[in-house]
């Protein structure tokens, strides 16, 4: 096993202006193989310039890889203007020990994220594989597309500890994602596959699906005039209301299903 | 002092000249070629095959429905970004690339005029301001005329010197360069959720499709247009719809010409050579509309030849959008323009497993290979409906190579073997068709090649690619490679791609048809045309017509009328 | 209806949606926005005569609109288009103090339907300077 | 002098039939545009210098003095932001966005708090529309959702829809029907045949409930939907079935609520649905007269409408990261040029917070609250009345504004220019 430390200077976090730090090229798998004055070469966009990460994180690295997947990257200091955290990464384990800034997890293909605080809006867009976990609060568009594309995450787990924002898994495919208290409006929004459970409360969920399934355990607030009652069901031992929807999108396309208590 | 360019030891191919792989230098003086020059730079070739820049003759690159693709499309933006350097702005999109992108990439290309082929006249400006930040690239636009209240008016009336009129007074108010023809007819229906066919009454007006087309060719030749009209037929896209399509070219069959070409060029006739009756059933009828090509002089064709993947497809054809779009439940925009024209947009996913795309992909190359003479053909994919343009060299290398074709068959939905020709064709391009095809005869069939464009001839404007193959190149992968980055692209006398890589980027110009109309017929179709910015337009006639300040490098073709 | 106490009397406060928008006055003084036109025509809430009622106050009267954002203090005017429980204020800095800068990813603030309580008030409203001023403290 | 044919530099309207008296340079009588334009043209007080605040306090300078400071403050920025374009023409905009690649800037207009949602709806499921003459030929059915004309588009029932007369509706709005949807009964909501009332924030829920109901699906629909009873869709939805031609404008009611682009989605949603029974329509009421062109030019020059980050040399677009408001509340820029807007006053103060951190550069012929920030101030032409150049109206028409008395103020465009020229001898010797 390998340890990466990228611990964020104070300087770089706190100005008058907080300027974001664009941390995509600072996965796991593309630092696996580098020495520590490699990685403290690579280059790290800071606003309108490109920086060494050297200069922006004290870098220290422990032990030795084999592969990417025994690659784990520790990002410490106060991560809240660092972005894309974990983008695209393939492989390896990321932790980073504060609230993080938006896209962590975006792309993510496989490997592991724990996020020790908040994440910030589009974690897990587009989301292929993996494991990401946010102890804290999800922001809005978690595992969601981006504009203009029909697919958000068609793959992975997603976990948040908090709550999370509006439009959850927009136009999700596949994989899963598990939010451990309350969802903003419109999650599982143009939904077409994979499961959205939900522990708290939710409003206007599953708008415009198409497919999969969103599990709402607390109260539906504006629940949509669109779905159609199916029948009442028992899932995982407790009652629950199944609908189908949205017909809004026609009754042919209209086979979302959403659980309600 | 005179900027001077000697570009020694390429292959010539300038079919315009007669000159077929010809060892040649090529002297070059003040962006002209010349036939000596005394201190120029000079380019070694070094026996690479050497062409006038490329001349597209229907691609949909600037204005209105353009720019509407690319806002509703940023997952298309995101695919083709690429950052500023030196010499280039910042890039984006794939099938809808911005302004800057669709210069350089052309010129990358080896081309250096590109005709935006669809004008709605009430959105000219913005045609124009797009053609300004387009860069490099010699260029005009065509306005939308067929299905103008005007344009209606005259064709139940019968009267076409009053449509003559009217015809030239809307290509100066718009700087156009001639007579764009979209579904006729149909495009209005559409602004009521109906369509027509070609025999169809107009609803409303009392004309058929088919009476538009005849006059509008008729009208077109009141004049010495560079270019005849430039048509999209009825019934785009749908099967069974190549006999429509012969039926149209057959319209205008008995009207002259009043310069040596055809009166009409049929626009990306992929899409209208149909059979079957139902997408269940659908077949090439490529064969059919080659021999009609083959047997007649009066029609001049583009290809519309689909790259597979993901792209943008945009037209005046509202209804056919809208037909796509219910096909695909894929996002859907729609423009209808007063008293004019209208549009739609919608992307679309072309796949080789498909029965359907999988002929159409077929049906392209088989209209550029079944008709005979590559003078009556360009290539085109109707960037972007059938692909973007920037597959242009994939289709290159498929033309010249059977092997390639037959290799990509291979991997494609079966149908291409039960229904399609395409397998059977053993015909392979060589250099110089594909230098017809590409450049000497779209420059014919725009009439430009009077305008220094499409030739290396004395006096010709000094656009040059120079591609990094040489004649004897074989492999279609090399092919594809060489046409889709050059060696050199040179633009009026200037050095604007290096290896592949934009060093320059100059503007380009933009080139318009004044069609000198009796200033008599003028005055009698004025009260008419009042009469519909008074009650009906929702601009003022004064407000109406483009400023000289959306063509800041004009070239001006005047087109005198026929006594 | 809510009661807040304070150390010397009580105050009747309500609860509304607060709605920003777009007036002919204000269109007509944007170019103009350092004039007593715009600051009459800006520094408004409009009400429900019942609403009115129900915080005592007349119009022209003083109240202070506040939300999670922040508050601001302008006068009462009475609109009967509204319905009880939408209050609503004309676009400008007024209004905007109370509008939160979350935009839920979308980058646009909710100007509208946001959750508001209204008081009267016998403070001061302040003129688009001082208004100002506040914000770069 | 009488000036015929003044293009009106307000509002999404675009009128360009104002008629305009000039006597000694200056406009004396507006004929033919509404209240707000003619205020507009009629003029107001303008800034009288270029100024740079020393020690707090503004001092008047010179034009060049103000853009070199200008070009310093952006070389020096490591996150700044170009946001406004929108009361200015294309031009300009054209040099601001290659300026902002220049530098690496964020580059917004004020669609981004307007209808910047409406675009990204688009970009969901795109928008079925016409131009506004097109509505006046045919529509016989005009629905404002969230909108009011009356207050916002003075001209806009009278020249291109309810009011208006076009050639399949000789009679105007005899032949015609309106309907408003709204939370409150504004003024155009007075003169509608059918009056919708719904609850603040639930557009949504009602757009969903009118596409199942013009679907066909009357029996999942409940009998309340926001407010609104069900009997009183089925009449809207009867309405929408039976026209010729519909559209629905919608306004920033819809934008500005819980939802935002989402409700827009659900409203072109509808037309869709709509479109299974008759030719429908949609628009959004652009503000103001050239916000929509900033996002036509954005468009073609970057691949994306506003919103663009170039910080990384290509353009990175997604609103609610790369939006003013975000950058601002989230403390993200380190410098600020507004140019023919007024964050100000049209900013929630929680974003105005941050500015009065960092540097702020502000273009514009008025003064106006962003003024009482900005620490350079460079005074502009009044695009439309003192300079020509292009704008787009609502429904993307291009129309040329007209340049109607001389003036001693740069133009936007020249300000640029300026600048631009500036910033690149700092950039290139930052390079070098």
């Amino acid at each position: 096993m390998q340890t990466i430390r990228l611990k964020l200077r104070e300087e770089v976090a706190v100005r008058n202006a907080r300027i974001p730090v664009d941390a995509s090229s600072l996965t796991p798998d593309k630092l696996f193989g580098k020495r520590e004055s490699e990685i403290k070469a690579v280059k790290v966009w800071w606003g309108n310039r490109e920086e060494n990460t050297g200069e922006l994180f004290d870098v220290s690295v422990e032990g030795e890889a084999g592969s990417a997947e025994e690659v784990k990257t520790v990002m410490e200091g106060d991560l809240s203007r660092v972005k894309h955290i974990g983008e695209g990464m393939k492989a390896g384990e990321i932790e980073a020990n504060s609230d993080v800034d938006m896209h962590c997890g975006a792309m993510m293909a496989g490997g592991r994220i724990t996020v020790k605080g908040n994440a910030d809006c589009w974690a897990g867009r587009e989301m292929r594989g993996g494991e990401l976990i946010i102890e804290g609060d999800a922001g809005d568009n978690l595992c969601a597309m981006y504009r203009g594309e029909m697919t958000g995450m068609t793959g992975g787990r997603v976990v948040v500890g908090g709550n999370a924002g509006e439009c959850v898994g927009q136009y999700m495919a596949g994989g899963e994602i598990v939010i451990k208290r309350n969802v903003d409006i419109l999650a599982g929004l143009n939904m077409k596959g994979g499961k959205i459970t939900i522990e708290g409360d939710a409003v206007m969920p599953g708008a415009d699906m198409t497919g999969g399934e969103v599990v709402v355990k607390g109260k539906v607030l504006d629940m949509m005039p669109s779905f159609k009652f199916v029948e009442t069901t028992t899932v995982e031992g407790e009652e629950y209301k199944k609908y189908q929807g949205d017909l809004a999108m026609t009754e042919k396309k209209a086979k979302g299903v959403l659980y309600v208590r | 002092m005179a900027i001077e360019l000697l570009i020694k030891n390429g292959v010539v191919y300038d079919p315009i000249n007669g000159v077929n792989g010809e060892k040649k230098d090529i002297c070059i003086r003040d962006g002209k070629v010349v036939a000596e020059v005394k201190n120029p730079t000079v380019l070694d070739a070094k026996g690479r095959v050497v062409m006038p820049g490329g001349v597209d003759v229907h691609a949909h690159i600037a204005g209105g429905k353009v720019n509407s693709g690319r806002l509703f499309r940023p997952e298309d933006g995101r695919r083709g970004s690429e950052p500023k350097t030196t010499a280039c702005r910042a890039c984006s999109g794939y099938s809808v690339p911005n302004t800057f992108a669709t210069g350089y990439r052309y010129a990358k290309m080896g081309y250096t005029f590109v005709m935006e082929p669809a004008m709605p006249p009430l959105a000219a400006r913005h045609t124009h301001e797009e053609l300004i930040d387009t860069p490099i690239l010699d260029n005009a636009t065509i306005p939308l005329i067929d299905n103008n209240w005007m344009t209606m008016d005259y064709v139940k009336s019968g009267d076409i010197d009053l449509l003559a009129a009217y015809i030239a007074w809307i290509i100066k108010a718009t700087k156009g360069y001639g007579v764009k023809v979209v579904n006729p007819g149909g495009t209005e229906a559409w602004a009521w959720a109906k369509n027509c066919d070609l025999n169809d009454a107009v609803p409303h007006f009392d004309v058929t499709p088919a009476e538009i087309v005849k006059a509008l060719a008729e009208a077109n030749e009141k004049f010495e247009m560079p270019h005849s009209i430039h048509v999209h037929g009825n019934m785009l896209g749908h099967p069974g719809n190549y006999e429509m399509t012969l039926d149209t070219y057959d319209l205008v069959k008995g009207v002259k010409a009043t310069k040596d070409r055809p009166v009409m060029h049929a626009t990306h006739t992929q899409f209208f050579a149909y059979g079957g009756t139902t997408w269940g059933d659908f077949e090439s009828k490529a064969k059919a509309i080659a021999d009609y090509v083959n047997n007649n002089e009066h029609v001049s064709i583009d290809l519309g030849s689909v790259i597979l993947g993901d792209t943008t497809t945009m037209t005046a054809d509202g209804p056919m959008e809208y037909s796509l779009h219910q096909i695909t439940g894929r996002k859907w925009t729609n423009h209808d323009v007063e008293l004019e024209t209208g549009s739609g947009i919608t992307p679309f996913l072309y796949s080789g497993k498909v029965s359907v795309h999988t002929l159409q992909w077929a049906i392209g190359m088989e209209l550029a290979l079944l008709i005979k003479d590559p003078w009556k053909v360009a290539l085109t994919t109707d960037h972007p409906n059938a692909g973007p343009f920037v597959g242009y060299p994939i289709l290159i290398s498929m033309l010249m190579s059977k092997k390639r074709r037959d290799e990509s068959a291979a991997d494609m939905h079966s149908a291409i073997y039960k229904k399609a020709e395409l397998p059977s064709i053993d015909r392979e391009l060589d250099l110089y068709e594909i230098a017809i095809i590409t450049r000497a005869g779209t420059a014919k069939i725009l009439g430009l090649d009077a305008h220094g464009k499409g030739h290396l001839g004395l006096g010709a404007d000094a656009d040059v690619a120079i591609y990094d193959i040489t004649p004897e190149e074989r492999d279609a992968g090399k092919i594809q490679k060489a046409f889709l980055n050059t060696k050199y692209t040179i633009k009026g006398g200037q050095v604007v791609v290096m290896d592949g890589e934009v060093v320059a980027a100059p503007a380009g110009r933009t080139f318009f048809v004044t069609p000198e109309c009796d200033p008599k017929l003028t005055e009698e179709m004025m009260p008419n045309l009042k009469d519909k910015f008074e009650h009906y337009y929702s601009v003022t006639f004064a407000n109406y017509p483009v400023q000289d300040a959306y063509v800041p490098n004009p070239y001006e073709i005047k087109a005198p009328m026929r006594g | 209806m809510f009661v807040c106490m304070s150390k010397k009397r009580i105050k009747m406060g309500i609860e509304v949606k607060l709605i920003n928008g777009r007036t002919v006055a204000q269109g007509s003084n944007l170019e103009n926005k350092l004039s007593e036109e715009y600051f009459n025509a800006a520094a408004i809430c409009e009400l429900n005569g019942s609403d009115m009622e129900k915080l005592g106050v007349a119009v022209g009267e003083h109240v202070k609109v506040k939300t999670n954002a922040g508050e601001v203090v302008v006068k009462a005017k009475k609109a009967d288009g509204n319905p009880e429980g939408v209050a609503f204020m004309p676009m400008g800095p007024w209004a905007n103090a109370v509008v939160s800068g979350n935009t839920h990813g979308a980058g646009m603030p909710q100007f509208k339907g946001m959750d508001a309580k209204i008081e009267k008030t016998g403070e001061a409203v302040l003129p688009v300077k001082e208004l100002l001023q506040g914000y770069m403290k | 002098m009488e000036v015929t044919d003044v293009v009106c530099p307000l509002c999404g309207c675009v009128c360009d039939d104002v008629v305009v008296e000039v006597e000694d340079n200056k406009v004396t009588k507006v004929k033919g545009a509404c209240a707000v334009g003619k205020s507009k043209l009629m003029g107001h007080g303008r800034i009288t210098s270029p100024a740079i605040r020393e020690n707090g306090i503004l001092k008047d300078c010179s034009y060049d003095a103000a853009i070199k400071r200008t070009a310093e403050i952006l070389a020096a920025a490591r996150r700044p932001l170009m946001y406004g374009w929108s009361s200015t023409v294309c031009e300009a905009s054209k040099v601001g966005i290659e300026l902002a690649e220049e530098i690496g800037a964020v580059i917004d207009n004020t669609a981004s708090v307007c209808h910047g949602p409406s675009v990204l709806a688009i970009q969901d499921v795109g928008l079925p529309s016409c131009t506004l003459g097109e509505v006046k030929n045919r529509a016989d059915l005009v629905i404002y959702w969230g909108a009011n004309p009356a207050a916002a588009h003075g001209n806009h029932m009278k020249r291109y829809s309810y009011i208006s007369k076009g050639y399949f509706l000789p009679e105007g709005k005899k032949e015609k029907k309106l309907a408003v949807v709204d939370v409150r009964e504004t003024k155009s909501a007075k003169l509608a045949d059918v009056f919708i009332r719904i609850e603040p924030g639930k557009d949504y829920l009602v757009l969903s409930a009118l596409r199942a109901l013009l679907l066909g699906y009357e029996d999942v629909v409940p009998e309340e939907v926001g407010g609104v009873p069900k009997k009183d869709l089925l009449e809207l939805v009867k309405m929408m079935e039976e026209t010729k031609f519909g559209i629905i404008f919608f306004g920033m009611g819809v934008t500005h609520s819980r939802g935002r682009h989402n409700n827009i989605v659900n409203a072109i949603q509808v037309t869709r649905a709509a479109h299974k029974h008759t030719k429908f329509n949609i628009m959004p009421m652009r503000g103001h007269y050239n916000v929509n062109g900033f996002n036509q030019v954005c468009t073609w020059e970057t691949g994306f409408p506003y919103s663009v980050d170039l910080s990384e040399g290509y353009a990175w677009y997604n609103p609610g990261e790369t939006s003013s408001t975000d950058l601002l509340m989230r403390g993200e820029c380190d410098a600020a040029l507004f140019i023919a807007t007024d964050p100000g006053a049209h900013f929630p103060g929680e974003s105005i917070r941050h500015l009065s951190k960092i540097p702020v550069i502000q273009i514009d012929p008025y003064a106006n609250p962003t003024t009482e920030f900005a620490d350079v101030v460079i005074p502009a032409a009044i695009s439309g009345i003192e300079a020509e150049g292009t704008v787009y109206r609502m429904d993307n028409i291009p129309l040329r504004l007209r340049k109607i008395v001389d003036t001693e103020y740069m133009t936007d465009e020249a300000i640029m220019k300026g600048i631009l020229k500036e910033t690149r001898l700092l950039t290139l010797s930052r390079r070098l």
